[in-house]
């Protein structure tokens, strides 16, 4: 999908306007020091040979006072990475808060019933409720008895615990509690320090989850189960269903799915996830420490792939066949795309004359923003800008980049584990020949291209967005559609611009993969033609003049 | 199931709350400060706490919710938030030029120890405070009370900050609504109106949280109290504070700062509880009471008196915020109906607990309360037990499910319904209002119940 | 199944009607006599009409409906009316003391032929009707046309005997607000009052038909149009007349009797609609729209584009009277929903069913409308494809009972719940309160249908 | 229950006041002629020896203008007496008004699973939707046409057609038109002259009623069915289930229903009806004439029972028992009745210290005015005032008076059949013997005591009470409950004062029988102990003065 690289000394046009331009007004209100800041993190993109994309700031500190899309580390560990995994008692331990925003507020869907126990905690939300005697006494007596209550009560096979900021302050050791209770009911007790004011974003929170699950949890069941193609899915958190779709179409294909990281998982799985064949990310930026340690410890290879898109679907699915290069599995993979591309071509031939030319913007997530522009040129909608909510530079420049980051303070406090190898498990999975040949013939392992080389030259690329700027391109631009989070959503309607959140779908969805890209193209097509959008003004504001038709003498 | 780990025997937690009918100060202290008009909120904690609050804060009414953030990292957890409060109230004022910045502290900057005053004179001294512009702030730990104890505080900190007295008194109330909705304040205001009283009203919401859809953003909307209109509060006769809870330190506090009295009372949900908002409006003001009011209440009145078979005995579970629930137990009560299990997961105090089971005294058979409780114990007494009817947030819909109870929702959140922003429960015509929930409620379900035999035309 | 006999086959029907969407002309006039204050309705003919009607409008209203009856018997069905007429009026004026008796035939005095001016003319030639009290009259004939048309020709009997036309025109407009619930006449004036505009409302049955339980019985409430304002219509600059079919007459007959000229637009009900008798409302007085109602319209508009995927392409079924129907069909096609079938009982003439069809016309799918048609050929067409929600009176609950489909009630009658008297359905906050009625209606669907994994706390 | 005669020169006291002087009020506001007529209708009760009453006027026309409760002889014909029957297509021929008003209205209860066929046309309205073409050229053909597709449409087994007012004026033949249909059809098709103007009241229309179900159905089906002690049960009508709770406790003491006229009816059991051993009836005024006729043609005796009131229900059981005259019977209905009354004992004194000394008044239908007497006297309380809505004389003031009942012209019109013996299925149930010794025995065949034998000395008794009689005697006694129909109910709300309806029951019930019994001290209980009639005064209203507080300087 990378654009062809141009004149580097092209002035690019946006929309018919001059993005550097545009730029500068993006930063003309700041302080001065903001301003430096910010014009490194607000890049007028541009695709020179070999994909390179210029250097963009991010995974740095959110600006006080800017208003941001961000949340906290907590968010990222208990939330997002930790939240989909139903047979977990998941216990926030902190002030009540934690907990509560985070009760249900993600759409990751679970079935417990393909569970034998039928264990499902997630709509449950379990607190110390911590209280001022705890922030003055400590609270380690409170968590080990909400422990033990929370055993007596729902007899999980696993308790995680959650440390919200205050936690770290006062200096709980919820490790060790955890590890006492561990030992003590017998059953798998962990912690997460993962309080709220760690690292500069919910990213940190998703290295710390992947690191204490693959400590805690992974390689705890070495038993091999059925199915020929063994992967994993990583990064992949069923919001709305997506990891549903993915499933159907991997069944099709013959695919087993030995672990989902994390959508509709169990822990179970994650115990058993490293006798996988493959592991496939689909959001780099929350999951790759996984990915990357399992292929340490136990040799299991990694590809990025990507099921938002008909055609982003399609290809992952041939890749995937590639790696396991059986032509068994190559044919079959080339039925279900015959087999499901027609419906799925059909649809967007339907809504495309009205969506074709249209404008969007995304400011998501960490992979979102990339993946969800598959599905607007499906649709042959431009986006004319992007961004991440708490990506890295490899996210938006992609990994080649790597080696040139430089870990700064806020990083440095994030646990980085050091992994060799599995003295009895590590298994590679591949040949070194067979990866040779397989790299020569333009698989890619380990690599994730990033999201800048996908874009068109002189499209914004805006990392950590503030509102302030959100509004200005909002006024600038007039997108057809602006694609953010719940608290962006009504800001932007307000300027009579449809919004579609890319976290929770607006309670819609799948979007993923063949069935998933159908529903979108609906959604947007009744999204950007929505009747509403002409009701904003009233016929009195239209046409203001007094027509006094039985006018007063 | 959705709770299927739910079980009815009900065993002993002292440390381990589930599924809360409460949350934090902060959210508390944001949402008051949107009722001041042109005022950014600002969360002095780590940004996780304000994204939450306007995730919250969003999904309930559907509304842009503006907040800012010290957005504290570990340094800054280390060694105090000063530096990033400093220069965010810089940046806001730089970026987003509001009249008025209201800084709630959180469970991280509280356990730090940050010293809001000293460090927003720190801004002022180092001119990052606009000439006419203000920056308030109150005292939020998250570890302490709940979230209707933010609202409270923040609304204190409002008279606190801007009240004075004058010395000379003008013909003006004060209204401090309490925690509700912004349509409940709009209510408020149009009753007191109606008995032709001046009135001041903060924090007030509407306009801010329920406005207009123009195709034109305005990021201060045109509702709020203004901080002029705040600074007056000390120089008005009296000030009707509703729900102790929420308003009563914000009374008390300009009783003792510029010695204007106060009657705290119920929140007027319900026909006793608006008499006695509009008498109590009615003799603090000296005023008569319009028929217009006198009708709307006979209107509230006839409805009861007409459905009253359909309300008589229902067994009925309620969970909420404590102002709210003991007004609607309150209401429930002389209905005839029989509230059964009440919670509040505010620690409300032994008073309130009191107060609440002085009103269900009367009420057949065992009336459960806990204050406070959590919404593990309130389904567990359900499932013992089923009611008839359960009022409460979003998050009892769950139970709702499992239980195949009829519902009303009813307080914060509300996340899956509109309306409640919109179509006031307080006042006579909000209490025609829930009187025609409750009745959907018990209705659709008697509708839906009734054998083909017994399914009836007219009710 | 409680409709067990209604097929999916459809066989042509021309002289059975099953299950109508409508009744008789007199109950309509009853109920605009009650909208003229200290009238006492009067059925001339059979007592069996009276106490179907004052059931009837009882049981919708839940209120008291005072009428009195002519109580043919054999005897006068043969020799005429008159003599009962003659007693009616003495016994009325003495005991009842009305100031005015409004008579309304039945299908059984106008098949007999009797002449109610010549009896009323004699009544007073006999000293039966006292100084300064009315006698008035309509014709509706119960075979022809339907409920409609007898509000529509009572209204325009209000004209044709009331208004005068004194030569010196008043800054007034005269508001014929349609056969609507008494608290959307209340909401209408509220609106034209919002924009500075005096007006008179005829007829007016709030606070007639919604009124308060304090105690005291009065057999003619506060409310309802007085003949003096009724009088003075004929000096107003202008009509502006909702619903064709039901206040056109009238608005017709006051333009031919005192040169008011008039505009007749659709029952304010939904966004456009309101947006067309606010915007008439200013041309005609030449005001300026005050911001208070471009808000409402714009928290309409709010939260319509808020929850739109809720209501987009959903197909609906709906039954009523025709100027809701109209109505109503547009503001579901504004919403993007999708009017599937559309009856109304009463004969509203091809132009009214080309109305709808030009309204519908670029609805995805066949869009099924009879006019006139009855409720079980609407069912019918239900069971041969199902719809995503029914709108319609009471009698509907039948049908979304066996067809298990989501239930809006609107129209009348509405027997078996409350609200549709005190909580208008029209202007912006009645639009958005049916908003919420569709959203509550479809959501708790989607709730109740959504396996345990699909269920949502947010929509 | 008759109250022993006292002193006749005696003056009574009603509620401490003079009811003489009372209805010396109500009478005083009236034209003259209109209150000489009514003055017959409004008489103060007085029981003289032999239960002799004053002579009440009833069964007269309306006052025009007067504003009555009646209703008209179509709907005391189809309304009430045909209305239940559930397997009927009851199609009124008219405007659509008369088929609308009456469409569901009544709270019949109907069972159609207990009918081989499961036909229940109860929820439908049909009509023949009458226009003025018809008026004009007459409606025979479009009356035909609307047979022949309710036919096509639903196959019932028979068909009935009521005419409306105006299809007597224009002189449409139903009957004729019936005969036809159902040569065409082979069903049984038939018609009611049942005019709204016929008569004075619905009462007219259950004799039209009565005659045409005697003459098209009753009888043409002579199985005799299983069961022991074989019953009709005349003029109950199921409201609110009262004929369930009557099977219920039939069914437990072993007596057989054959038929009910007409609550839960199917039209086949009135055709086997005449097979019965004894008819009971429940309404004396809307059904005696069926009992009257089976009695002549077949021989089946009647007696008045009632089943309203739990000590009534267990009375009417008894006299049951000893009609049949085996101990077998006798002993299975004390048994029954000792089983049951305890509940209701305890229901009734759970209640009765909130009901005791509370005053009602009753103004309603043909019988319940008189039996609902009975369960206000269950709850101590006291009934000052009852009337009539559409009785005659018979009903007041006991059958003894019908030969002194003289024929007026609205009556002189209602058709009455001449009945004789049927030659072949004549058959006395009883001896002349046998009968004698019941008689002897305190037994009473034929006979209705009426109800102002049993009210006491001093009470009004109105028939057909006036709105302003109504609201009058409101102002007066300010009863704790007012009981009447919907027309009334909320304008007796307004003054106050609980009003219960016993047409509909306010969509409660059942009241009949033991169960019954219960739910109505309850339900009273609920009304005149409601918090809500305490709430009608403001506090400003209560304690006016104004207290300014904090009072303008």
């Amino acid at each position: 999908m990378a654009k062809a690289a141009e004149n580097s000394e092209e002035k690019f046009e946006l929309d018919g306007m001059d993005p550097e331009k545009i730029k500068e007004e993006l930063l003309a209100k700041y302080p001065t020091k903001v301003a430096r800041k910010r014009a490194k993190q607000i890049i007028v993109n541009k695709v020179g040979a070999d994909e390179e994309v210029p250097v963009i700031q991010s995974n740095v500190r959110t600006v006080p006072g800017l208003i941001s899309q961000r949340g906290c580390c907590y968010a990222g560990c208990k939330g997002v990475v930790l939240g989909p995994t139903r047979d977990i008692v998941n216990i926030t331990h902190g002030p009540i808060g934690c907990g509560f925003y985070s009760w249900l507020t993600r759409r990751n869907q679970t079935d417990p019933d393909t569970t034998p126990d039928g264990h499902n905690f997630m709509p449950y939300c379990f607190s110390t409720d911590m209280q001022d005697q705890q922030i003055i006494f400590g609270g380690e007596k409170k968590l080990k008895q909400a422990i033990q209550e929370a055993y007596d009560n729902f007899h999980p096979k696993a308790i995680a615990v959650f440390s919200t900021c205050p936690v770290g302050l006062i200096g709980d050791d919820v490790h060790t509690v955890c590890r006492q209770m561990k030992e003590a009911l017998g059953i798998n007790v962990f912690g997460f320090s993962c309080e709220g004011y760690k690292g500069v974003s919910q990213s940190a929170g998703h290295h710390i989850a992947n690191n204490q699950i693959f400590k805690h949890v992974v390689g705890l069941d070495n038993t091999v189960g059925d199915g020929e193609y063994r992967i994993n899915l990583l990064g992949e958190y069923n919001i709305g269903g997506d990891a549903f779709e993915i499933d159907r179409i991997f069944e099709k294909c013959g695919i087993t799915v030995v672990s989902t990281f994390s959508g509709n998982s169990s822990i179970d799985k994650f115990a058993n996830s490293h006798t996988a064949d493959l592991n496939l990310i689909m959001c780099h930026r929350s999951i790759n420490y996984v990915a990357e340690m399992m292929e340490t410890k136990y040799g299991v290879p990694w590809i990025k792939i990507n099921f938002i898109g008909a055609e982003a679907t399609a290809k992952s699915l041939r890749k995937i066949a590639r790696y396991f290069g059986e032509q068994k599995l190559t044919d079959r993979v080339e039925a279900v795309i015959a087999e499901e591309l027609p419906a799925v071509q059909a649809a967007s031939a339907e809504v495309r004359p009205r969506t074709e030319g249209k404008r969007a913007m995304l400011f998501v997530g960490g992979s979102r923003a990339h993946h969800y522009q598959e599905l607007f040129n499906e649709l042959g909608m431009e986006t004319l800008s992007a961004g991440y909510e708490f990506a890295h530079r490899d996210d938006y420049e992609g990994r080649k980049v790597l080696p040139t980051i430089k870990v700064d303070a806020d990083s440095r406090n994030i646990e980085e584990l050091e992994i060799h190898p599995d003295p009895e498990r590590y298994n590679p999975r591949k040949s070194e020949e067979d990866l040779e040949e397989l790299r020569a013939s333009g698989m890619e392992f380990s690599g994730y291209e990033g999201m800048m080389p996908t874009m068109k030259n002189g499209s914004l690329v805006i990392d950590d967005i503030s509102q302030y700027e959100t509004e200005t391109i909002i006024e600038t631009f007039k997108p057809d559609i602006f694609c953010a989070g719940i608290k962006e959503k009504y800001i932007v309607q307000k300027h009579g611009i449809p919004m579609k959140q890319l976290h929770s779908y607006d309670y819609g969805g799948p979007y993923a993969g063949f069935k998933g890209a159908i529903n979108f193209y609906k959604e947007i097509d009744r999204m950007v033609n929505s009747k509403v959008w002409g009701y904003l003004k009233a016929p009195w504001q239209v046409n203001p003049e007094l027509a006094a038709t039985y006018a007063w003498e | 199931m959705l709770l299927r780990h739910t079980t009815t025997e009900i065993k002993e937690r002292k440390a381990l709350t589930v599924n809360p009918a409460k949350t934090c100060q902060p959210i508390g202290a944001m949402y008051a400060s949107l009722g001041i008009h042109g005022c950014l909120p600002h969360s002095h904690g780590s940004q996780g706490c304000y994204a939450y609050h306007r995730s919250a804060l969003t999904r309930h009414y559907k509304e842009p919710v503006l907040a800012a953030t010290s957005a504290f990292t570990e340094g800054a957890s280390v060694f105090g938030g000063q530096a990033n409060l400093l220069q965010a109230i810089d940046n806001m004022f730089t970026v987003y030029n509001p009249d008025v910045i209201a800084v709630h502290t959180t469970c991280l900057s509280e356990t730090i120890g940050d010293d809001i005053p000293q460090i927003v004179n720190k801004a002022r001294a180092e001119g990052k405070v606009p000439e006419g512009k203000y920056v308030i702030h109150t005292n939020t730990p998250s570890y302490v009370g709940s979230h209707v104890d933010g609202f409270a505080n923040m609304t204190r900190s409002m008279v606190d900050y801007f009240s004075e007295s004058t010395g000379h008194k003008e013909k003006t109330i004060n209204l401090i609504p309490g925690y509700v909705e912004p349509c409940d304040m709009e209510e408020i205001r149009r009753i007191a109106g109606e008995l032709g009283i001046r009135t001041i009203m903060f924090p007030d919401t509407s306009k801010v949280l329920n406005g207009p859809m123009t195709g034109k953003y305005r990021m201060y909307p045109e509702g709020g109290v203004t901080t002029d209109a705040l600074k007056k509060t000390g120089d008005s006769m009296g000030t009707v504070a509703m729900g102790a809870l929420a308003s009563g330190p914000a009374a008390r506090a300009l009783d003792a700062k510029c010695k204007v009295p106060c009657e705290i009372i119920d929140l007027p949900i319900g026909l006793h509880a608006t008499d006695m908002l509009i008498d109590t409006l009615r003799q603090v003001a000296g005023v008569n009471v319009p028929e217009s009011l006198t009708f709307e209440r006979g209107q509230m009145v006839d409805i009861i008196s007409d459905m009253h078979q359909y309300f008589y005995g229902k067994r009925v579970g309620l969970v909420g915020d404590p102002d709210q629930v003991l007004a609607l137990t309150k209401f429930l009560v002389s209905l005839d109906m029989c509230p059964a299990y009440i919670i509040t997961g505010t620690p409300a105090g032994k008073k309130y607990e009191k107060a609440l089971r002085e009103v269900t005294k009367d009420v057949p058979g065992e009336v459960k309360i806990k204050v406070p409780g959590d919404m593990l114990l309130f389904h567990q007494w359900i499932k013992q037990e089923p009611v008839d009817l359960l009022i409460g947030n979003t998050y009892v819909k769950y139970i709702a499910r499992d239980e195949d109870i009829p519902f009303i929702r009813h307080g914060f959140p509300i996340l899956d319904r509109v309306g409640h922003s919109y179509f006031p429960t307080v006042g006579y015509r909000g209490g025609m209002r829930l009187l025609e929930k409750i009745l959907d409620a018990l209705l659709d379900r008697k509708d839906r119940d009734s054998t083909d035999i017994e399914f009836e035309l007219v009710m």
